[in-house]
């Protein structure tokens, strides 16, 4: 099996996609010649022709809008927006519209569309391209919210949101386009061909949403991670030596709940890692359920590792990411025998 | 440090209580002033149309000038009778609001030609993305009262389960997408909606409906850039009714230009239109409705008219506006113009206009009553509160499941 | 005093501001002549003119653009969103604007500014006139989030956030516009003048941003509310007879934790409550918070008591709102000894 | 059911590779031809304006036409001189970029006359609200280069700790508003803040900004909304540089129209003018500005340039546009136009121009040399990570203060 890219595995899920379903089509800033300012479109538009991978204007209320017509044409729209960081201007579109589409009508329209978005830190983006606003979709009722970390998952779980009859929000952690990176920004750089889960088949397959992985088997402490996050999990794992099971969630919304808990039950002690802000972040949502679910098993309280509470700052970026060196004094805290 | 006087802020005055008018005169043409453009016309050759008014009946009720067509009297008819059981069919929910059958009612009076009109030159398949001013979309085809009636009372019947404000309807089936609640939003869906159309090589055309006071939003200009850019077979219509709840059209930024001339910048053709016309409106939206269909692309179309009623009944239009503003009528009952013209024609009567009114009323009041029979906001049969958690997603996940049970279902 | 509604305490604050500082502009949809579709701001015009007080064009993103550019020049503008369903077009200028001005300039630019949205169910609005999204808030740096429950604290607390450097999300629970609601539909509507909260004085006051208020004193439960919630909880605990004690939050962010912990130290109990969607709702972050650092007080898992994680619908507004009985359900739960 | 064809979808042709100029030229008027109305203009008397070019220098430097103004050769000299030291900063930031002294960077090569000509008519106390391709507007009024730099590098002295990514400069003092990276959002903020100025009856004036492509933007409509609706000071500039990254100014809705139109549907003052043009922009610049100091409102000017550099340091033009495209100089080189003008008066020389190349290039050399002094992205003096919770909020609230500790701060 080839070795891929996070980059050319999400590429090849759209390129097969469009194969398999004309209905299938790819719009963004930047998307259609050109390939997208990450290529993750490259290509497309001269395979399948500029009405199904074409350039859009720069609006982002303009993308979403689109799309959500063109779903309810009955079409398989995938909008690319172009950082995560510029999705508010459609928001709108998101939240009042395409997640509550199906509902609103009682089925008679649905909103089947994909929007995908490079999130996360850990390049220098300052702000505006750096951000993960993963919560702000996982509060809203009638999405469904992905982020995978490795190009396997990456593949399969955007095929499988092309195919799903809901409105997918479709987060790809940038520093992970290249390479597995783990938080040590100070280590050469590893390309994905070292990982085994860059071993991407050609063809069609899909890794259902829904559902999270154990990424690495433990006993002392619960890691919850999602992309970026779950390579840094691991790396302070290996870092302290610390018995960490380590779950990469990969959807947020609709969130696996039983792989979760039944981690949390066998190890007691649960620490939850994103790089969002710490207030109101999805990490919240975590701890919260856990704490319900999990009460009488857990030793420690949840502890949360995050972005700090203020803008994603530029020359900061290593003080402000949460990098292994954090996770693993959470770990340390969380399996320490009071 | 500087020669020049201190500023001012503008702030756009608002039409006197005393010019019952609230319309700006130095605008409309006269009947049959206005040429006919080809449908393939120059968007740039028609620039000035912008500026006027394409009008049909004059004071006399004849047809005048080059958008007037040779419609058949059972065509007009049905127009009248369309227009005339929308305002038929308000008036009933404005009972059954007061009532207290149900929470909320909009009206579209003195609205009722555009979207009857518009809707009769459309083809099955063809989708508008409505505002809440456009239920005559629905009776001009005919589509059934009682299923509207039905969505107004969030009864147990309502095919949207009770799920969203009276006058939100949504009938995929008659090419009516679903009221948001959100102004604006739809407007740049229809143009993708559109697109999407022209990227499968179909030949359905899309219509998207904005108000006057909704075109400040974002969307509009999303929607104009977009429809500009990939020129896709959609109609734009903007309503003028004058007012934004208590804002006058001066306040979206119509006080010293039109919303037909936004579209000027995006090099999309664009045409200014007496709304209460029938035989104007329908002329203009057949010429609209072919150049999409001909892949020539979008057109946006000013429908001038008047909010006769109040915004909602929610809405105290006296705190804002001269109370008899609404009884001028300032471009005449759509209603009575049309009917007039049968008349001079020969084809109607004062006689069989109050017959059918009183036809149209019974019809209306039966179907209310039926309607009734599935239950109401408050009482009778409605929709189980477990259906609150189904069509969140096609699949009902697990976290709803247990939230169901949780309420107890 | 004079007892007024939470209309015309909210009326009197802008008015006490604009009269004292001529910076204070107030705008937004039917704002200006007409007073407002709720009517808070009535009579502003007349009395300040139409250059202080003013009507705006439907676009939210112009309104909250153009307060930031306003408040960048020295104003103290007051914009009004008329439902905060209708926030998302104006959600860029805030997120991306108004709470990163002093941030990113370093202080060189400020935006001290007010949006005022009503917020919140029980009108039978349908999904577009019944959204809480404080949470959308909350999970952005730099933005204060505010939410009187009474006519007292609205005016004292909207005075504060005018005089605020900072921007101000200032949500006002629409169905506590005209008496204190505590979720009894069934029952005859209170009047404010009933409730002891609505004495409000003419002139100049301050309510603090950033401190809670303990409504209610008890010792079995602590139940953390805001907004009409606050009632509703008060409602419950009479309705159970539960010896609950119920703190006003007030303020979500920056939340007066203090407060918090140490009642649920007190009590060992706590009960989360708020109308917006469960999921990342900001109950998640007061549960998250709430274990962390009372861990070892807790004797039951934090619970949470919250909207469904459907869009608001209509025809079931009273199963989707979360009252006295729901409300209650939780406290037996939370106090019961197993 | 239809005799209509099928439907296509219209994806706007890009440029030519082999057409270098890739700017419309049917629309290129000759130096001179274009008139130059009253400030008290009504609108609608200049529409033909936004479908023309504003042109003054003409091939051989000759100023011609009635927006030539007789200006003193010092100012032209100034003129001359902000826009060779505007490039020279280009380039040496350029060069600090590859070094690895900082992450990212972005040129206005061949679009500095337009940031320069602008400021050369602003007087202290107005306000602009930049893109990132306006460092002019600081070079112009001498900001110190030295305190550009320090953003640029990130480092214990950038006035903005370290916070925004390099280019993204703020300077209150220099009427420089904060560039926010996300596209768009400060023009209608400009508008918010000449509607103050307006409201205090103040006298000062605000200017606008934004890129072709970003016209699309919903923000670009509600600036154009608010503007049209309270006429506050200020002036809306779109450099219309023909691209946007990779996408030609075709996919914002510029395919058969100009960005000076839009302006046409809010009934808002607008030009096209040259702009490489220092003259045409200067003269352009300050009419604009006289309309707004004098209370007549907002004027939208169309700058057409070219972005002859990639659009950053991230990106690479040879994937999407012709290698040779920048070097084609569309409207020729700003620098090299005002040179060859002040040569023709007999004000400047060949000489003169290469020593004053070399000077700039030291003072900005030095400039950065002693910049480097106060560290750089990831070498040297840096601000401490404890200002990272600084100024999220005027006072640093409790939660951050515990994170700051949790840092080790
Ligand atoms: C995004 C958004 N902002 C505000 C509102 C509140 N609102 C509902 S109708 C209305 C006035 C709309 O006026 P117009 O577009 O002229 O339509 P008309 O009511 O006249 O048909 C407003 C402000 C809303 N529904 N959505
Ligand atoms: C809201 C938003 N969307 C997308 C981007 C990404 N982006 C940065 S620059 C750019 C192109 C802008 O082109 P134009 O407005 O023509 O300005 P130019 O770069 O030519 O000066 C894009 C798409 C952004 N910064 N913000
Ligand atoms: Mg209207
Ligand atoms: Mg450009």
């Amino acid at each position: 099996m080839p070795s891929r890219t996070m980059i050319e595995a999400i590429r090849s899920a759209m390129d097969v996609s469009m194969e398999r379903d004309d209905k299938v089509v790819v719009f963004g800033e930047d998307v259609g010649f050109f390939g997208g300012v990450f290529r993750c479109t490259e290509g497309l538009q001269k395979k399948y022709g500029a009405s199904r991978c074409f350039d859009a204007p720069i609006s982002e209320s303009g993308i979403v809008g689109a799309a959500v017509g063109m779903a309810a044409y009955g079409l398989r729209p995938v909008a690319e927006i172009q950082f995560a960081d510029y999705m508010y201007p459609g928001y709108d579109q998101i939240v009042s519209e395409a997640a509550r589409l199906r509902f609103r009508t009682a089925g008679d329209f649905t909103a089947p569309m994909v929007v995908r978005m490079p999130c996360g830190g850990g390049i220098f983006g300052g702000q505006t391209h750096s951000q993960s606003p993963e919560a702000l979709f996982t509060h809203v009722s009638g999405l469904k919210t992905v982020i995978p970390s490795n190009p396997y998952d990456a593949k399969g779980l955007l095929i499988s949101a092309i195919e799903d009859d809901d409105p997918v929000i479709f987060l790809e952690p940038k520093r992970l386009y290249n390479g597995p990176f783990d938080g040590h920004h100070d280590r050469p750089v590893v390309p994905w061909s070292k990982h085994d889960l860059s071993e991407v088949p050609d063809g069609h397959y899909t890794v259902p949403i829904g559902k999270a992985v154990v990424r690495r088997e433990g006993s002392a402490v619960t890691v919850l991670a999602y992309g970026t996050m779950v390579h840094v999990a691991e790396a302070a794992a290996n870092d302290t030596g610390i018995d960490a099971e380590i779950i990469d969630l990969r959807t947020l919304m609709p969130l696996d709940i039983d792989t979760i808990v039944r981690s949390v039950e066998k190890t007691g002690r649960c620490v939850v890692v994103h790089e969002a802000t710490r207030t109101s972040g999805f990490g919240a949502e975590l701890a919260a359920e856990v704490q319900e679910r999990c009460f009488y098993h857990l030793e420690k309280p949840v502890q949360r590792v995050t972005g700090w509470d203020t803008p994603y700052p530029h020359v900061h970026e290593w003080e402000y990411f949460p990098g292994p060196k954090r996770v693993g004094e959470a770990l340390i805290e969380a399996t320490a025998k009071d | 440090m500087t020669e020049f006087a201190p500023l001012s802020l503008h702030v756009p005055t608002r039409p006197s209580p005393q010019d019952n008018a609230t319309i700006d005169t130095s605008r409309l043409s006269p009947a049959g002033a206005v040429r006919r453009p080809a449908v393939d016309v120059d968007p740039t050759e028609i620039h000035d149309l912008a500026y006027k008014l394409v009008r049909v009946l004059d004071e006399n009720g004849e047809a005048q000038g080059e958008w007037a067509a040779a419609l058949e009297p059972d065509v007009l008819r049905k127009g009248l009778r369309d227009m005339m059981k929308t305002r038929a069919y308000d008036q009933r929910m404005m009972r059954l609001q007061r009532q207290g059958l149900t929470s909320f009612y909009m009206q579209c009076t003195g609205e009722e030609a555009v979207a009857c009109a518009f809707q009769s030159v459309l083809e099955k398949g063809d989708m508008n993305f409505p505002t809440y001013r456009q239920q005559g979309l629905l009776i001009a085809q005919d589509w059934p009262v009682v299923d509207m009636v039905n969505q107004i009372l969030s009864n147990s019947a309502d095919r949207i389960k009770g799920r969203q404000l009276p006058v939100m309807y949504s009938a995929k089936e008659a090419g009516f997408f679903s009221i948001s609640g959100n102004l604006g939003t739809q407007y740049i869906q229809a143009v993708g909606w559109a697109m999407a159309s022209a990227i499968r090589n179909d030949t359905r055309v899309a219509a998207a409906w904005i108000g006057d006071g909704s075109t400040a939003e974002s969307d509009f200009h999303a929607a104009l850039v977009f429809a500009s850019v990939y020129r896709p077979p959609v109609i734009l219509n903007v309503v003028n009714n004058q007012w934004a709840i208590s804002s006058p059209q001066s306040i979206a930024g119509g006080e010293r230009t039109t919303f037909a001339a936004r579209a000027h910048g995006y090099n999309i053709p664009s045409l200014r239109v007496d709304g209460n016309d029938y035989l104007a409106v329908k002329a203009v939206s057949e010429w609209a409705v072919e150049r999409a269909r001909r892949n020539l692309g979008p057109t946006l179309i000013e429908w001038v008219t008047y909010r006769v009623a109040p915004h909602s009944t929610s809405d105290d239009p006296s705190k804002y506006r001269a109370k008899d503003a609404s009884a001028a009528w300032p471009l005449g009952d759509p209603i009575t113009r049309l009917k007039t013209h049968l008349i001079a024609r020969g084809e109607w009567s004062e006689e069989r206009s109050v017959q059918l009114e009183a036809e149209l009323d019974q019809e209306i009041a039966a179907a209310a009553q039926e309607a009734r029979g599935f239950g109401t906001l408050h009482d009778g049969p409605k929709q189980s509160p477990a259906t609150m958690f189904e069509d969140v997603y096609k699949d009902m996940p697990r976290h709803l499941r247990e939230q169901r049970q949780k309420l107890g279902y």
